[in-house]
């Protein structure tokens, strides 16, 4: 199935690029991207699937935005 | 129903000017309305004992929006107030420069009070913004936080 | 030092506007500001289930600036604020006027929030001011409370 | 001594005058301006001595202000 990825904040800088697509058949959580992701996270990195808070359990389905970023610091 | 308005905008504003409008547009008929609580966030020019010349700020287009109006959602079913007005700055921000408007009008205070408050902390620990800041000395950082995914 | 301005007024005021000049004058230098709490009162045109059609503010000239102050005094010991603007009308208010304003400005949000809100919660029970109202049919009553006298 | 006092709100209106002055040598708090006063205040009444809030055991002085008036209503 095919996921899209994008990255904010210091770990958009990290990675290089915002946005990536990612493919593959052995997907069925956000546990499995992050096992599959060339670069590791930081420890506190949050999660969200389609602009929603989300989980590495968290369960997906072809054509999902998986978002990662650091802990926010709005206001 | 009440009025919810969320707005996340790269162009300086005056607080004061946007609480004139909005309550011209959405409130002038509304003699029920007893209390009105704001809260405003600026730029500061130090941060960690160090002097800051500009401050960036990034979003999550959609993301933001969205979690914001939840989190107002969640407030106002427990004091539900008559309107909502949050204004966010991002892209760059001077020091004095308001960064953040919290707005909330109800008909007695105690509603307004707390939807205010815990709007505006519900905002900073799960709106996904994200502040860069450039020194006086010329190093550029990212404010670091440990904000958790709110578990729904 | 707190920056501390208190008015009585019997002029219809903006808060907006007070507000904007009030950053204009005591603050536009101040760059250590992070937060600003306001908490502003309207005249509502209903009051125990009757319509009320004006009201009018009495005070007691002299003590009721004071006992704000005492009560500014008292709070900001606790939550420091770097200024505290309060503003009051008096005389013939309509509904949707604005009777009461009360902003805290400090560095960091806990300070302003915790202290706009007792300070306004301290004028209420402590301030003299009475309120009399004009019913839409024709009746003029008292507003009635419970206050007691603040033991030092 | 001599005493000015004062009435606010509903107890002005009561009073049907707002200010007179009290002269008496047998005065030494503000109780025994309440006792000597021709009509009774409601209980709820609140004192305040030259402009600061005040009670019945409050001692008085030659020239004081003494203020009598209903629980507050400002806000």
């Amino acid at each position: 199935m095919t996921i899209t990825i994008k990255y904010f904040a210091s770990l958009r800088e990290a990675q290089g690029v915002a946005e990536r697509t990612f493919n593959s058949s052995e997907v069925t959580t956000v546990a499995d991207i992050i096992a599959q992701h060339e670069m590791a996270f930081p420890e506190n990195t949050l999660i969200s699937v389609n602009q929603v808070y989300a989980y590495p359990e968290t369960t997906l389905s072809s054509g999902d935005e998986v978002a990662f970023f650091p802990p926010v610091t709005g206001g | 129903m009440a009025t919810i308005l969320i707005r996340i905008d790269s162009t300086p504003i005056s607080a004061w000017q946007l609480l004139d409008q909005f309550e011209q547009e959405h409130l002038a008929d509304n003699k029920l309305i007893g209390a009105c609580s704001v809260f405003t966030g600026k730029m500061r020019s130090s941060n960690q004992d160090d002097e800051v010349v500009t401050m960036t700020l990034e979003h999550y287009p959609g993301m933001t929006e969205q979690q914001i109006r939840t989190q107002v959602d969640a407030v106002i079913s427990e004091h539900p107030v008559d309107a909502c007005l949050i204004h966010h700055r991002v892209g760059e921000v001077k020091p004095g420069e308001t960064l953040v408007l919290c707005a909330t009008w109800s008909a007695h205070r105690a509603q307004s009070f707390r939807a205010c408050e815990e709007i505006f902390e519900g905002l900073k620990s799960t709106a996904p913004f994200w502040k860069k800041e450039t020194l006086k000395n010329g190093d550029i950082r990212w404010v670091e936080t440990n904000t958790k995914n709110p578990r729904p």
